[in-house]
């Protein structure tokens, strides 16, 4: 298998996708000409022509509405949204209307919908471009939220979103872009919605996390094992649907839960894994299930000291590690 | 009725002394159905009914321009007339009043109105204003994609040309050249806001040329004017000369909703005065004198309309609600999940 | 003190308000002639002039987003949007804009605004007049999230969102408009934004709830005593900032902890709730973190029978209660 | 520079001899913090930067327009020369590219060039484009209900008026008759995707009718012109007479920002023939060959501008950068919640 970089990955499985499915096409600010910011599209607009690769209008809501009306009407859209700081005028369109218009109508109308977007700090994005966004769509029912952390996992999860008939809501790590390297499958790799994956198996306590946080995690416990301390790593790579049984089986294995995530603390997706594990494994544990997150400030600063302060390090994540296994 | 002697005329392409009375007819049904909401509303049957009084002819003039089964609807709430006109039937239509099981829009989950017929080429809509303008445009660039010959029109009330999705869908069809209608049925309201307090311009057809559109207006109560304007932008779209904003200037005659109390922000003069606006009776006087209908066939026609809104009424009352268990189908492919 | 319902007592603060101090206006749709849909700004218009009552586009960003450069420039005002499911168009200017101003500009602006919105069921609303919005919300530093549940809270909450320097969401349960009444303090009455109110005091369980389900949880409680079952009710009233001693403190009390809401279990509030409780206070415990919530499906539908089948009821509630008390 | 005779002529009103030389000195003085800007980015020293090359001309007019003191401005991301010229000083400006605590726009939060100086009546955006101009109109609502005599000018590009949130502002502002310019500096791209991408109109301009607002268009290149079309913008709104869009036709002579390579989407034709329309030089030749300003003031000017920015650069460069505590700072009036 070839080793290939997160973005890669992603531009492999757009290329191919285009390639092999009429129905698909790519809508978004700059995939054209530009490639897209990251250049994940480069060459897409030669390769396919302008009716597949589409430049927009600088206008979010109409991204996702536009490619919702071709989702309904037969077609595959992969709609992007530059950075994940910029959904927001997309809200209604992905909340209010494509997360229910299978459900309002009775299974008449169905929207088969990819929305691919760069989201996370740690690369100098400043206030405006490093936010996370899962815990403000995972609660909403009709929509599916993946948060891929390999290379090999962002082609066979962006390949089921694809062929999934509802609308995926697909979070790409921009610090995982290049930082993360690893064996890609090559041909039509999927991999199943809603499945965790453990990152690395361990007895004496279990880390659950997604995304970039994953490797982190997986870094700490490589320290830690030095010790003797043996961590499990659970990676959610699916946030909605959550895989409650992975979750559960960590948690009861090692009686002992360190939830971890960029996002902010509270409300965060962490909230859920750790009410899941309350309120189905409470005599489990031989420890409180623990958080350790982004704190609840708005935002991560553009100067390197805020971006640092903000994001769980190995470091940080290990002495929580430590802690928690002391307990 | 008048009993001048009755003047044949040319008249529009497309249409025909038969198709005139069909019109006619889906006017009268709509009335029925119109009148029949309130009613059970009023009786306690039904929590909620909404009214198209006013806005019959420009949505029967909409339905007749299009092509049935090439071309596509993606109306809104006020669009019975519209819907009844494109396929939808009595039964159906009194089947999302009651909120039955067997609703085909949306199995008794959404208000009354938010029609999704796709067999029929009718798209399903949330109550969001103006949100489903885009999934319109984006119906038509799939067309467009495929080289497919369909149209797709879209219509909304002026109120809902104030939301910032309505601009970026017109913007985006312009730019696309998309194969679509736009149209505007201006009745002067948003429930209690008049138009006045909406928009800084008089005509929603101005806001065409920010577009690169062509913006036409037509009077909204006139079935034959709002045929040959729709009609027209109908086949430039299908001929590729892209969107056109069309502004059918009518009224709502009634309260917003059953929930409104249109007396607290509008005179009963001014409703008065709207009344003379009322299509149904302007066009059936419009073909009595042309002779395209006696007051015979009119009373048919009348008597036909309110026996199948009527047997639609008691066959639908009769239907099933949905159950419990119903809550919780079509929220994915796979069913619930989590 | 005079009794009054929810929708009275919120009538009457928005009125004192509008009297009391001139930067105070309010702005949405039908709120003029019309009086809003509810009948709350009834006859303002008359009294205070278009100026400070103003009928606003069909517009929900510029709503938020007009209100938000209103209170930049020293004004105090109330953004209504009439129904929450149509808050979704202003996400961008909420979440994005309003929750970062103070801290994008390090205090250099600020964002003295309150949003209010009906929201929730019961009232036939179907799927696009009934949704609950506060998990949408609850996560965004920066943002107060406020659900009081009756007419003394909601004023004094309305009162103390409208002194806030920072931007307040207020979320007015439909339901307990006209059901709901009580004694309603005159004058300047403020509620602290902040704290948690104890609905019933009791010994053996301890629901955790707030809005309409207070009133409900209440109900169940008092069918559960003639039993003997003694169970304490937890009204939130600020869902951000959340109570973390209240809630910590009854947990502890009674051992076990029931969390309702109406809003959709993924993902929702009482997920924080139980995670808070599983961090704090997990060897406290003597049975698991329960929760009660509106299923996982996109919305309640038109029919009744859907309504009736989303929302928790008293009914309901107190079965999950006596089998939490039997834990 | 041509050594044509000098020619006076009559001034627009609100110019001096005395101003013109102070908008050539912002000019300048932009153009050296923008190159510095890049080169410190070169130099690893920052990791961003974005330019405002191709727009000094209609910034600087923009803010001479203004009554300081009195007007606001709600300018975006790209407006430095603006800034500088509504009293931004270069040692603000280098302190934003360093993102050090002391930068008084965000502390080092926001990426360069989101202004923030409530005393100096210029106030806070994000990153989020267009969102900043419903808070302009919320602005200008205010000084109106106060009945102050501030008018509110806010700028954007041309891509930005594709966003739902820019025509509900312009809608807004229309209706209320709002004392606030609307100025787009239209510089034919957004990052990447040319204005026909955009919309489907020749100029942004057009857009103004669909709100009732007057739509003008200057050269925005050329400080004088910009200067006169903006100025009348600006008192028509204080004089009560509403709203202006006004659309600046400029070009952004470089990439969008440090991050981009705009030789992916344009050609070195096209670049090459853009430097003709460069506002600097063109206005230093205008100024010599009308008297205002001889070879040897306007290598005072530049001297002082670069002494200006260096001093600054080495200043900034020395200043605290923020402390990991400084994270918690200003969430809340109160201090950091939950
Ligand atoms: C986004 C959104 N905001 C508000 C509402 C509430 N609402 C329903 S209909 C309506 C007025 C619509 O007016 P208009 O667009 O003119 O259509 P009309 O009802 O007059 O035909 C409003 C404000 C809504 N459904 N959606
Ligand atoms: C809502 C939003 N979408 C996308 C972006 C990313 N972005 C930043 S600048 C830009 C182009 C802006 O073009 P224009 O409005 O013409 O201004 P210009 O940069 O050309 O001066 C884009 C797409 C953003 N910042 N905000
Ligand atoms: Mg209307
Ligand atoms: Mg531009």
């Amino acid at each position: 298998m070839a080793v290939k970089n997160l973005l890669e990955a992603v531009r492999e499985t757009l290329h191919d996708a285009l390639a092999r499915d009429e129905r698909v096409f790519i809508m978004g600010e700059d995939v054209g000409a530009r490639g897209n910011v990251f250049l994940i599209t480069k060459d897409f607009l030669e390769e396919f022509g302008s009716d597949r690769i589409l430049d927009t209008p600088l206008a979010e809501a109409s991204i996702v509405g536009v490619a919702i009306g071709a989702a309904m009407a037969g077609l595959r859209p992969i709609a992007e949204i530059q950075f994940a700081d910029f959904i927001y005028p997309a809200f209604n369109q992905i909340v209010g209307e494509a997360a229910k218009i299978r459900y309002r109508s009775a299974g008449g109308n169905t929207c088969p919908l990819v929305i691919r977007t760069p989201y996370g700090g740690g690369v100098g994005g400043a206030l405006s471009h490093s936010v996370s966004i899962e815990a403000l769509f995972y609660h909403v029912p009709g929509l599916k939220v993946l948060a891929p952390s390999t290379p090999a996992d962002a082609k066979g999860l962006l390949n089921a979103a694809i062929e999934d008939d509802d609308p995926v809501l697909f979070l790409e790590h921009k610090k995982t872009y290049r930082l993360i390297k690893g064996e890609v499958p090559s041909g039509n790799h999927t991999v199943p919605i809603g499945k965790a994956d453990i990152a690395r198996a361990g007895r004496d306590l279990s880390v659950i996390t997604y995304g970039l946080m994953r490797h982190f995690a997986v870094q700490a416990a490589e320290e830690l094992i030095k010790d003797g301390i043996d961590v499990e790593v659970l990676d959610l790579r699916s946030i909605r649907p959550m895989d409650r049984d992975a979750i559960l089986t960590t948690a009861t294995k090692t009686r002992k839960v360190l939830i971890v995530h960029e996002d902010n603390k509270f409300g965060g997706v962490g909230a859920e894994i750790s009410a899941i594990i309350a309120e189905e494994a409470l005599f489990e544990l031989d420890a409180p299930v623990r958080r350790l997150c982004g704190p609840d400030v708005p935002a991560m600063g553009y100067s390197k000291v805020y971006e640092d302060a903000f994001m769980p390090s190995p470091e940080r994540i290990a002495a929580a590690m430590r802690d928690l296994a002391a307990f | 009725m008048k009993s001048e002697p009755s003047v044949r005329e040319t008249l529009p392409e497309g249409l025909t002394p038969e198709r005139l009375r069909d019109m006619y007819y889906f006017m009268i049904l709509t009335r029925v159905c119109d009148d029949r909401g309130f009613a059970l509303n009023r009786q306690g049957k039904i929590p909620f009914a909404a009214t198209c009084q006013g806005h019959e002819a420009i949505q029967v003039a909409a339905a007749f321009a299009l092509r049935r089964g090439t071309d596509w609807i993606v109306p809104y709430y006020r669009d019975t007339c519209m819907a009844l006109s494109f396929g939808v039937t009595p039964r159906e239509q009194l089947m999302c009043l009651f909120a039955r099981k067997g609703d085909i829009f949306s199995s008794g989950r959404q208000f009354p109105n938010h029609y999704s017929v796709p067999d029929r080429h009718i798209a399903s809509i949330s109550s969001i204003i103006a949100a489903h303008v885009t999934h319109a445009v984006g119906m038509a660039l799939a067309h467009k994609m495929r080289k497919e010959e369909s149209v797709v029109l879209t219509s909304f009330g002026e109120g809902s040309t104030s939301e910032g999705e309505w601009h970026e869908a017109l913007n985006f069809a312009g730019i696309h050249k998309l194969p679509i209608v736009f149209l505007c049925e201006n009745n002067e309201y948003a429930i209690s806001v008049p138009q006045s307090m909406q928009m800084a311009v008089k005509n929603v057809a101005d806001r065409a040329v920010a577009y690169g559109l062509p913006g036409v207006i037509c009077d909204g109560t006139d079935p034959i004017a709002s045929y040959v304007t729709v009609r027209e932008a109908v086949e430039r779209a299908r001929a590729g000369g892209g969107a056109t904003l069309v502004e059918a200037k009518c009224y709502r005659a009634m309260s917003h909703t059953t929930d409104d109390n249109q007396l607290t922000y509008r005179t009963p003069d001014e409703i008065e005065a709207a009344k003379k606006r009322d299509p149904v009776p302007r066009f059936e006087a419009w073909l009595a004198d042309r002779g395209y209908l006696d007051e015979r066939s009119a009373a048919e026609l009348k008597a036909r309309a309110l026996a199948e809104v009527n047997e639609a009424t008691d066959w639908a009352e009769l239907q099933p609600l949905p159950t419990p268990e119903d809550l919780y189908t079509h929220v994915y492919a796979e069913g619930p999940l989590s």
